[in-house]
């Protein structure tokens, strides 16, 4: 990796919501998040439900205002724009939202649907035979026929939808594509060709990806490196398989061992099966943020919160774990699950 | 540059033609029904939307047939009965307290009830749908300010208002359009805010905005044809609310007034008739519940019909009533 | 079946006794381009301490087919035919109202979508304790007791102050569990899990799928576990019945039809799935969609997406048919789960009538081939 | 709950001096009532003495400011027609129609409850065709009509009942029965629709499921769930019966607010009109925090202070 | 309760009850020119020094048993001894002066000051303590007329603020008054007089005609006042002269109303006969002047104008060739619910004018805007308007109708001529006979040379009573309804 196309640097939102039982009000969503994407890399971004992966996603699209921290777009901070170049930054970094069917409007029709960022960017495809030709264009990229662009996405399946969404995402020429779970709400065989889309789409117009999702097996099979988050904080990255084979941060080791695997041999694993639940953003455990789902969690942990440990992989990047106690050995994953209970 | 992309792999995922994507959820594999033949289904929509337009069209151009039938008095003809062809046809539903042809003036009043309840209802849709959309896409102070002023409109006694500007500056037409206007307001902002408050946290709005559009262009694009059928089977209940609205204010006096005629100021005036000329008062009355009935039986059709969460709806069993009526529910 | 149930005492099944048996069973959906078949000749069998996997993909008709198991099907679908004898009672022969006295006590179910199943307005503790008070007639303090002993058993906290939240006061796993808790609650031989971990991260999931185990283990249910997550099969699944547009198109035991899929459409599925691929090399997939309800071709449903598509393939609807010789029982006994060594009597018993591998596809000799 | 209600009651002061300024500008456009209250042949000293005498030769401002000192200390002044205290007037006309608008709409609620889960049971079925029939009919029907008739059939006709009064409790059904139609026939719609779709949630299912008999899952489930949007509805309703059961009141002679207001208007009382508005637009404030505090009652979800248990 | 009253006998307990069109909004003595007080207060609760007998027009002794003019301008009156207040204070020549005072000379503003007296102030003098004196600043023939409307109130009566609750010297005390309600008099066992016959009167009010006819009807009330003739109550319904005349007032200085051939034409246009047949069922009478008979003054000799529209048109026709704009809007201007059927007799009357070939614009107004139109300073922006007028002429004498609507500074009227001014000031100072002709001269001159009014009827009151009930009506009864005069019919 050169120099980073997208950095970002102890990024922090707070949400004000309801009382909680401690009376907080304000809700640290992001706490804290470094991240740098190269280009034409993929990160992926991974994490349990509520721990801040979506409004990662949102913050960096500017849909929210981050309270502290910095992003960095090719050396200027999106957040300074104001007019023009706001709008040549919207048009570079663009967003394929998680649910296809709430993130396309259903009184639209497709055509409609992928040429309406140009009715903002009019410079773009000033001529509406340039836009149709654009729209057939793009919809033959994504593996739809240029006869869909009549039709309403209700007409479409949900995996035909998202092919939409990266569509419209791609209107844009954009360099930085954020996909929220783009796979998470598809059957196996749609969400295998939209990977495959993926994939080519990178490979043809080397665009950068933050991948979001929680199934991990996607994310192992896409991603060059992952960030694995935790109650608004990034606990574990480094590259891919690092990262999937050899977890130090014992969270990661769980969520490893606890998604389930196609193993048609039928012997069942022995696995980390996690006890209690994910704590409310709300009220943050003290210390360590996973300590009161760990097993290896000692006193130290509920004081103070771990600084980021940088190891350098066997493969040379950099791994980068938060953790007192970070695990050494792979293997002794067993001896876990004994006093995971 | 497409070309890798559209490669054999991608290429044969298009699906055949004959097999449509069936998408998930319910309801989904419908598409977009022709609303016409789905109205045909339902026979009390059916009934109700011939009725409206048979009405409609009565406004329209009955006037002009009826000539000066309506306002043509005739002292010694007052109060004739209904249902006699002996005074000719123009007579068949009685004659009204003056002599004048009940016939005529129903046609007639029903252009100036629907020329007071249309412009209201227009009015008052435009006027708060636009306010709420854009006090619920905005949200903070401009949607409290709003809230706060719908309030106040509410719980201003809207007579009140009424009789002031009708008083004072005369009831006429316009003036009552404007007074119940002014006060249904508050039923559309509501609705089109809460509806639009909703609609501004939607995916594909977050999506326009990732695209940098402008918010007005984002309520214009997103918001308000979501908002619409909402909104317009709203202002079809309003409708009769404010059909009833200007009858409430003939009875007070303050209505149309005469030598103009609605309906509502047909029943008012009739009331004191009932027991010597029932027909002064039931014949419009009528014709109000008409007209309402079939405007709320369209409107409910309708909101199911356009919402595709619920037009399964109009599919339910009705075993019971094809067991009565034989009629064949149309298989494909 | 009958001489089965028989022999048992009442409320439990014995291990590995059939329970449910459901035969031919077939759903109407009115729609207003006509009537649709949403589920077509569906037959499975579900034995008690066992788990059957119902899988297929979105729309394939698994809710629809738990749903009319349970009885609870939306107004515009109709039982157009066959049976569901839960422990030698045809419930699809009965009345809706003779149904209720089964609902709880001989079956349960649980959601897919924990948030919308439970009724926002009411405490869980109602909710848990509804059933007692149904079908036991207990008093709204004593329902309260069992409903805190129900919390328990399925591992939530302080059950004694949670048991007057409201469900929007539990987060989604939670949630789960007191769907679950509400299921079991009367202890049925029979309990459907219609998609149970979905909406859960993984964490959560493997919480709620041991919790799972440990009651089927502990009442000797029969769990009919619906998903379209082949991996849960794997891991959680004795046996297993594909789906596909209604119409079950595989079933057998899990290992078998896994690692050695009869039919071009599991082999699809099995395929699509990104394990043992290269990071970013092409997946396999399934081109195409599946067919829409009304119009599903004549013939084999799976013919439009298939590789294999002949002639007699569009004329002739396939049928589910055993498609090995190899007679179940001769599975290595490494194969099976760890809990059925327990009684490894009953098991052998059972064994004798258990079906076999069954396969709808008029070539599913040569899938192997494509 | 009292954090609250004490935020709830603070914002709604701002739109009620809102209420309060806009009457007292609007009576001041129906002009001098001096006419009104002199003889017809009055001279024009008698004219300026009647204004100077009641405060009406000050400028608005002025007129405004004393007003509103009088607001403060709860003072309307005096009614120009019967010279009483003008708060005095209003608070007895107003329990006559808070009775009447309340009895009606408790009356419209229960009626509608029934009538809607009834037509709800089976969407498009007979029961569902008669009821949206009638309660759409007996929405739109003029109701000063539909009293006269009232009058005319159960009074004289068949004498079951008094044509008009306050006196016993046969006087309380014709104004009722007037005022309770619209409601009603509104209330019927909203809760077959909501009962329609409350019943097809899937906690409906869940209950089937765990055996409930289809009255529980009427009673207990869908019920009260598909009660917040009718409280809304009945809230509004509540409000229009409030400050404008006027045709009623005038037709059956019930000494309400309504009638007052109106005759203060026609009179230009404008003490007795400004406290009268004051009070429905009080009593409506009040009663839209009552209506918040049923939804919380309703529904653990809207209660603005809960502790995660 | 209801059940009870609507079934029970009216005779029973001796209650009778009376339903008026609204409630009085004061039973203030000095207030009881107004219909709604007076109809309750006067002669039940209290009573004048001297009443005019509706029928003949003759005025009665009642608390005076005396009075002779004493000078040019002063009346002196005998008062009737041994009369007392409900209060138990005697009634004396010094609370009729009190009366006379607060009433006329005070800063009270009360209603009859003006009605009555115009802006003349009284001194009044109590000579001895059944003597009194009365002067006015200029010679008033019909003084002890004016002081009939003056209801007697005890010396303890407030002056600084009137009273809702009046104490008098009547048959009837007020027992209660529910706001809102009702309003119970009981029968006051000091009365002077003859004892009356009922011993409670309960006064209702309904705004609705056709909701008091229905009272009558199904027995809830005995006595309903200001009925229509479509109230439909059958024989229940007694009919009587109320005095009231229903005339267009026509604003002779606009266009094109300003040329007495146009406002004859008006005259000829309207089909008098017509409207009373028709619209009143024939119970009203084709007027021809603005009192009716029994009023002093009335002219019995005056024709009503002829329906001839083939007139009307010509003359308006006439009008135009002479220049005059006879396409000017005519502004046709109505009170809301004045009468019964007044909307009805509006548009028979905008589409008969319109016949004759005017441009009439109908406007229902309420009254408070209508005032604006009916009495001085008139409404200044409008065209020429022609107003419907309803006159009631209470006190049986012509005067109270010319001053007010011929004058031409009278305050209801639009213009006259000098000429015309002095004949009736003439009259004004008339007495006897000679009064009676000058009035009679007047109204006859209006209509031939000066055509102000288009008269249309003398209206007929109608009142509904419930067979219980022995009462005959009389042209006062809606202003002042004795219950005294009633007696259970056995
Ligand atoms: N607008 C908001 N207001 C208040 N809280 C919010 C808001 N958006 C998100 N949150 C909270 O912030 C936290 C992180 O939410 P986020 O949606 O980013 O999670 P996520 O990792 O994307 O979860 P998922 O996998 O379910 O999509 C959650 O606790 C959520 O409740
Ligand atoms: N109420 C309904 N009206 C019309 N069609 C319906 C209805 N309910 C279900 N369907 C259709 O029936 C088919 C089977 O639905 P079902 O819910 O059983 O699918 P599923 O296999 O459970 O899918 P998923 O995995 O998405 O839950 C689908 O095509 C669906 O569109
Ligand atoms: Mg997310
Ligand atoms: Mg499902």
């Amino acid at each position: 990796m050169s120099e980073p196309l997208l950095q970002v640097d102890g990024l922090c939102k707070t949400f004000h919501v309801a009382k909680s039982a401690r009376g907080n009000t304000r809700l640290k969503a992001l706490d804290g998040i470094n991240l740098t994407v190269g280009r034409g890399e993929t990160l992926g971004l991974v994490g349990e439900s509520g721990c801040g992966k979506s409004t990662l996603a949102r913050t960096l699209m500017m849909l929210e205002t981050p309270d502290e921290g910095t992003v960095t777009f090719e050396g200027t901070n999106p957040f300074g724009l104001r007019g023009k170049e706001l709008l040549s930054w919207r048009r570079r970094v663009q967003m394929v939202f998680q649910d296809p069917f709430a993130s396309l409007n259903a009184r639209m029709n497709a055509g409609d649907i992928v040429s309406e960022p140009w009715a903002t960017h009019r410079n773009l495809y000033p001529s509406s035979r340039e836009r149709e030709a654009r729209v057939r264009e793009l919809l033959h990229m994504v593996g739809l026929r240029p006869s869909d662009a009549r039709k309403s996405p209700q007409e479409f399946s949900g995996g035909q939808r998202q092919r939409l969404g990266i569509a419209r995402a791609l209107a844009l020429n954009p360099d930085v594509i954020i996909l929220d779970e783009p796979v998470s709400a598809l059957d196996l065989s749609v969400q295998a060709q939209i990977l495959n889309l993926l994939n080519d789409l990178q490979q043809e117009l080397g665009v950068s990806y933050i991948f979001i999702s929680h199934d991990l097996t996607v994310v192992r099979h896409v991603a060059d490196r992952v960030a694995v988050m935790y109650l608004g904080r990034i606990i574990e990255t480094g590259a891919t398989e690092e990262v999937f084979d050899h977890p130090r941060h014992p969270y990661t080791a769980a969520l490893m061992s606890a998604s389930p695997k196609l193993d048609v041999t039928g012997v069942k694993r022995d696995r980390i099966v996690l006890q209690g639940e994910l704590p409310s953003p709300l009220d943050p455990p003290s210390g360590c943020r996973f300590r009161t789902r760990c097993w290896k969690a000692q006193d130290i942990c509920a004081e103070v919160a771990p600084e980021p440990r940088v190891t350098a992989a066997p493969d040379g990047g950099l791994r980068l774990a938060e953790c007192h106690f970070p695990l050494e050995t792979v293997k002794g994953l067993t001896g876990a699950t004994a006093t995971a209970g | 540059m497409t070309s890798s992309l559209t490669e054999p792999a991608a290429q044969d995922q298009l699906p055949g033609t004959e097999n449509r994507p069936s998408g998930k959820g319910n309801g989904s594999q419908d598409g977009n029904p022709n609303l016409f033949r789905l109205l045909l289904k339902d026979r009390f929509a059916t009934v109700s939307a011939v009725l409206l337009v048979l009405i409609g069209l009565t406004a329209v151009i009955g006037p002009a047939l009826m000539g000066d039938l309506a306002t043509k008095q005739n002292l010694l003809f007052a109060n004739k009965a209904p249902f006699s062809l002996a005074h000719g046809w123009e007579y068949v539903l009685g004659s009204d307290s003056l002599g004048r042809s009940m016939l005529a003036r129903l046609v007639v009043a029903s252009r100036t009830t629907f020329s007071v309840a249309v412009p209201a209802v227009a009015v008052a849709l435009a006027v708060g749908s636009l306010w709420g959309v854009w006090a619920g896409y905005h949200r903070g102070w401009r949607e409290n300010v709003s809230m706060r002023i719908a309030d106040v409109i509410m719980s201003f006694p809207s007579l009140l208002l009424a009789v002031v500007v009708l008083y004072v500056f005369s009831p006429s037409a316009g003036n009552i359009v404007l007074i119940l206007a002014l006060t249904r307001i508050p039923i559309y902002l509501r609705t089109a805010r809460a509806e639009s408050a909703e609609l501004q946290s939607r995916t594909f709005v977050d999506a326009a905005r990732t695209f940098g559009a402008r918010p007005n262009a984002i309520i214009g694009r997103h918001v308000i044809p979501v908002v619409l059928p909402t909104l317009l089977t709203l202002a079809t209940l309003e409708f009769c609310y404010v059909m009833l609205a200007e009858s409430s204010l003939s009875f007070l006096g303050i209505g149309i007034q005469p030598p103009d005629v609605s309906w509502g100021l047909m029943v008012s005036q009739g009331r004191q008739y009932l027991q010597t000329a029932w027909w002064l008062s039931i014949f419009p009355g009528v014709a109000i519940v008409v007209t309402t009935i079939a405007a709320n039986v369209l409107a409910a059709w309708l909101r199911i019909a356009t919402d595709p969460a619920q037009r399964w709806r109009l599919a339910l069993p009705r075993k019971r009533l094809i067991a009565r009526i034989p009629v064949k529910e149309a298989k494909p | 079946m009958k001489t089965a149930a028989q022999s048992v005492l009442p409320g439990q099944s014995r291990a590995h006794e059939v329970v449910l048996s459901v035969r031919a069973l077939a759903v109407d959906i009115r729609t207003h381009r006509g009537t649709v078949r949403a589920v077509n000749d569906v037959n499975f069998e579900a034995r008690a301490g066992e788990t059957l996997a119902l899988l297929g993909e979105s729309g394939c008709g698994k809710s629809m087919t738990a749903k009319a198991l349970a009885g609870i099907m939306d107004p515009v679908c109709d039982l157009a035919g066959g049976e569901v004898v839960l422990n030698g009672t045809d419930l699809a022969a009965l009345t809706p109202k003779e149904r209720l006295k089964f609902a709880g006590p001989e079956l349960g179910i649980v959601f897919q979508d924990a948030l919308t199943a439970l009724n926002p307005v009411y405490t869980v503790g109602t909710q848990l304790g509804e059933a007692f008070r149904i079908h036991r007639g207990l008093g709204a303090k004593e329902a309260k007791v069992q409903a805190i002993e129900l919390m328990e058993r399925v591992g939530i906290p302080e059950p004694e102050s949670r048991v007057n939240s409201y469900p929007h006061q539990f987060s989604g796993g939670m949630r789960q569990r007191i769907l679950i808790a509400m299921a079991v609650a009367l202890n049925p031989r029979l309990l459907i899990a219609d998609e149970p971990t979905t909406a859960l991260d993984v964490t959560v999931q493997a919480q709620i799928m041991q919790l799972l185990r440990k009651l089927r283990e502990e009442g000797q249910m029969a769990v009919v576990l619906i998903t379209h997550d082949l991996a849960v099969v794997a891991e959680e699944a004795d046996s297993v019945a594909v789906m596909y547009a209604g119409n079950v198109v595989e079933c057998g035991p899990v290992s078998e039809v896994f690692s050695d899929p009869r039919h071009p459409y599991t082999k699809g599925l099995l395929e699509s799935v990104p394990v043992h691929v290269g990071r970013g090399a092409r997946l396999l997939s399934i081109a195409g969609s599946p067919p829409e309800l009304h119009d599903i071709p004549a013939g084999c449903v799976y013919q439009s997406r298939c590789p294999l598509v002949q002639d007699i393939c569009r004329s002739e609807r396939p049928q589910l048919l055993p498609v090995t010789d190899r007679p179940v029982n001769d599975r290595p006994v490494d194969d099976r789960p760890v809990d059925l060594q327990d009684d490894a009597d009953d098991y052998a018993g059972a064994l004798l009538s258990r079906p076999g591998r069954a396969a709808a596809c008029h070539f599913s000799e040569e899938i192997n081939n494509v | 709950m009292l954090i609250y209600l004490r935020k709830r009651i603070v914002s709604s002061a701002l739109p009620l001096v809102v209420v309060i300024v806009g009457v007292f500008a609007l009576a001041r456009m129906t002009g001098n009532p001096a006419a009104l209250y002199l003889p017809l042949n009055a001279t024009q000293q008698m004219r300026d003495e009647f204004t100077a005498r009641n405060g009406l030769d000050q400028p608005l401002l002025v007129q405004m400011a004393d007003y509103f000192g009088g607001v403060l200390r709860l003072d309307f002044g005096q009614s120009l027609r019967t010279g009483q205290d003008a708060a005095a007037m209003a608070l007895r006309a107003f329990p006559a129609t808070l009775q009447l608008a309340a009895t009606t709409m408790v009356l419209a609620v229960l009626l509608a409850l029934v009538v809607g889960c009834w037509a709800a049971l089976k969407p498009n079925g007979v029961a569902d065709r008669i009821s949206s029939f009638v309660s759409m009919a007996a929405a739109s029907i003029p109701d000063f009509w539909l009293a006269i008739v009232g009058i005319w059939v159960f009074a004289i006709t068949l004498g079951w009942l008094p044509t008009s009064g306050v006196s016993g409790a046969g006087a309380w059904v014709l104004p009722i029965a007037t005022l309770l139609l619209r409601p009603f026939g509104v209330l019927v719609q909203i809760v077959r629709g909501s009962m329609v779709s409350a019943l097809s949630e899937p906690y409906i299912k869940l209950a089937r499921s765990r055996g409930a008999g289809e009255l529980r899952v009427v009673t207990h489930h869908a019920l009260r769930n598909a009660a917040a949007p009718a409280l809304t509805v009945a809230g509004d309703l509540t409000v229009g019966l409030v400050n404008g059961a006027v045709v009623v009141e005038t037709i059956f002679g019930w000494p309400g607010i309504g009638k007052l207001m109106i005759d203060s208007i026609l009179q230009r009382d404008f003490a007795v009109l400004q406290a009268a508005v004051l009070l429905t637009a009080v009593a409506i404030f009040a009663l839209n925090i009552l209506i918040d505090m049923g939804y919380a009652l309703l529904d653990a979800r809207v209660r603005p202070v809960t502790a995660r248990a | 309760s209801v059940a009870n009253s609507a079934s029970a006998p009216a005779t029973a307990g001796g209650s009778l009850r009376v339903v008026l069109a609204q409630e009085p909004p004061t039973l203030e003595a000095c207030e009881s020119n107004l219909t709604s007080t007076g109809v309750v207060v006067r002669s039940n609760v209290t009573e004048p020094l001297i009443e005019r007998n509706p029928t003949t027009g003759a005025l009665e002794p009642l608390l005076a048993t005396e009075w002779k003019a004493t000078s040019d301008t002063e009346w002196t009156f005998k008062l009737r001894e041994g009369v007392k207040f409900q209060d138990g204070t005697p009634f004396n020549a010094e609370a009729a002066a009190f009366t006379i005072d607060r009433a006329v000379n005070s800063k009270l503003g009360c209603n009859v000051e003006g009605y009555v007296f115009g802006d003349a102030d009284l001194k009044v003098k109590a000579v001895d303590a059944t003597t009194l004196t009365v002067t006015s600043p200029k010679p008033d023939p019909i003084l002890p007329l004016r002081l009939s409307f003056l209801e007697i109130v005890p010396t303890t009566t407030s002056t600084t603020a009137k009273v809702r609750e009046p104490v008098g010297t009547g048959p009837y005390k007020i027992e209660k008054w529910d706001a809102g309600q009702k309003i119970t008099l009981s029968s006051w066992d000091g009365y002077w007089g003859k004892k009356p016959a009922y011993a409670k009167a309960e006064y209702q009010w309904r705004s609705e005609s056709s909701v008091r006819a229905a009272m009558v009807t199904s027995g809830e009330t005995d006595v309903a006042l200001g009925l229509s003739p479509d109230d439909n109550v059958g024989d229940l319904a007694v009919d009587y002269p109320n005095n009231e005349t229903v005339a267009l007032r026509l604003e002779a200085t606009k266009a094109p109303l300003t040329d007495i051939r146009v406002r004859q034409a008006v005259n000829y246009a309207i089909d008098k006969g017509g409207i009373v047949n028709s619209l009143y069922q024939g119970k009203h009478k084709v007027a021809a002047q603005l009192v009716p008979e029994g009023i002093v003054g009335h002219n019995s000799t005056l024709e009503a104008w002829p329906f001839d529209l083939d007139k009307a048109k010509s003359l308006v026709a006439a009008a135009k060739a002479d220049g005059v704009d006879t396409s000017a809007q005519i502004s046709l201007v109505v009170r809301n619910a004045q009468f019964p059927k007044v909307t009805e007799l509006a548009q028979v009357l905008q589409e008969q004018l319109s016949q004759a070939g005017l441009n009439v614009k109908l406007k229902m107004l309420e009254t408070s805007q209508q005032l604006t139109y009916q009495v001085r300073p008139f409404a200044e922006d409008e065209g020429a308007v022609a107003l419907l007028i309803q006159h009631g002429n209470q006190a049986g004498d012509a005067a109270f109708t010319v001053d007010q609507y011929m004058l031409s500074t009278g305050a209801q009227s639009y213009f006259g001529t000098p000429e015309f001014d002095a004949k009736i000031k003439a009259a004004d100072a008339a007495s006897g006979e000679a009064r009676k002709k000058s009035f009679e001269e007047v109204f006859a001159y209006q209509n031939d040379k000066l055509v102000q009014f288009a008269h249309i009827s003398h209206q007929t009151g109608i009142l509904g009573k419930s067979k219980s009930v022995n009462y005959t009506p009389n042209s006062s009864s809606g202003d002042e309804l004795r219950v005294s005069e009633m007696t259970p019919a056995s």
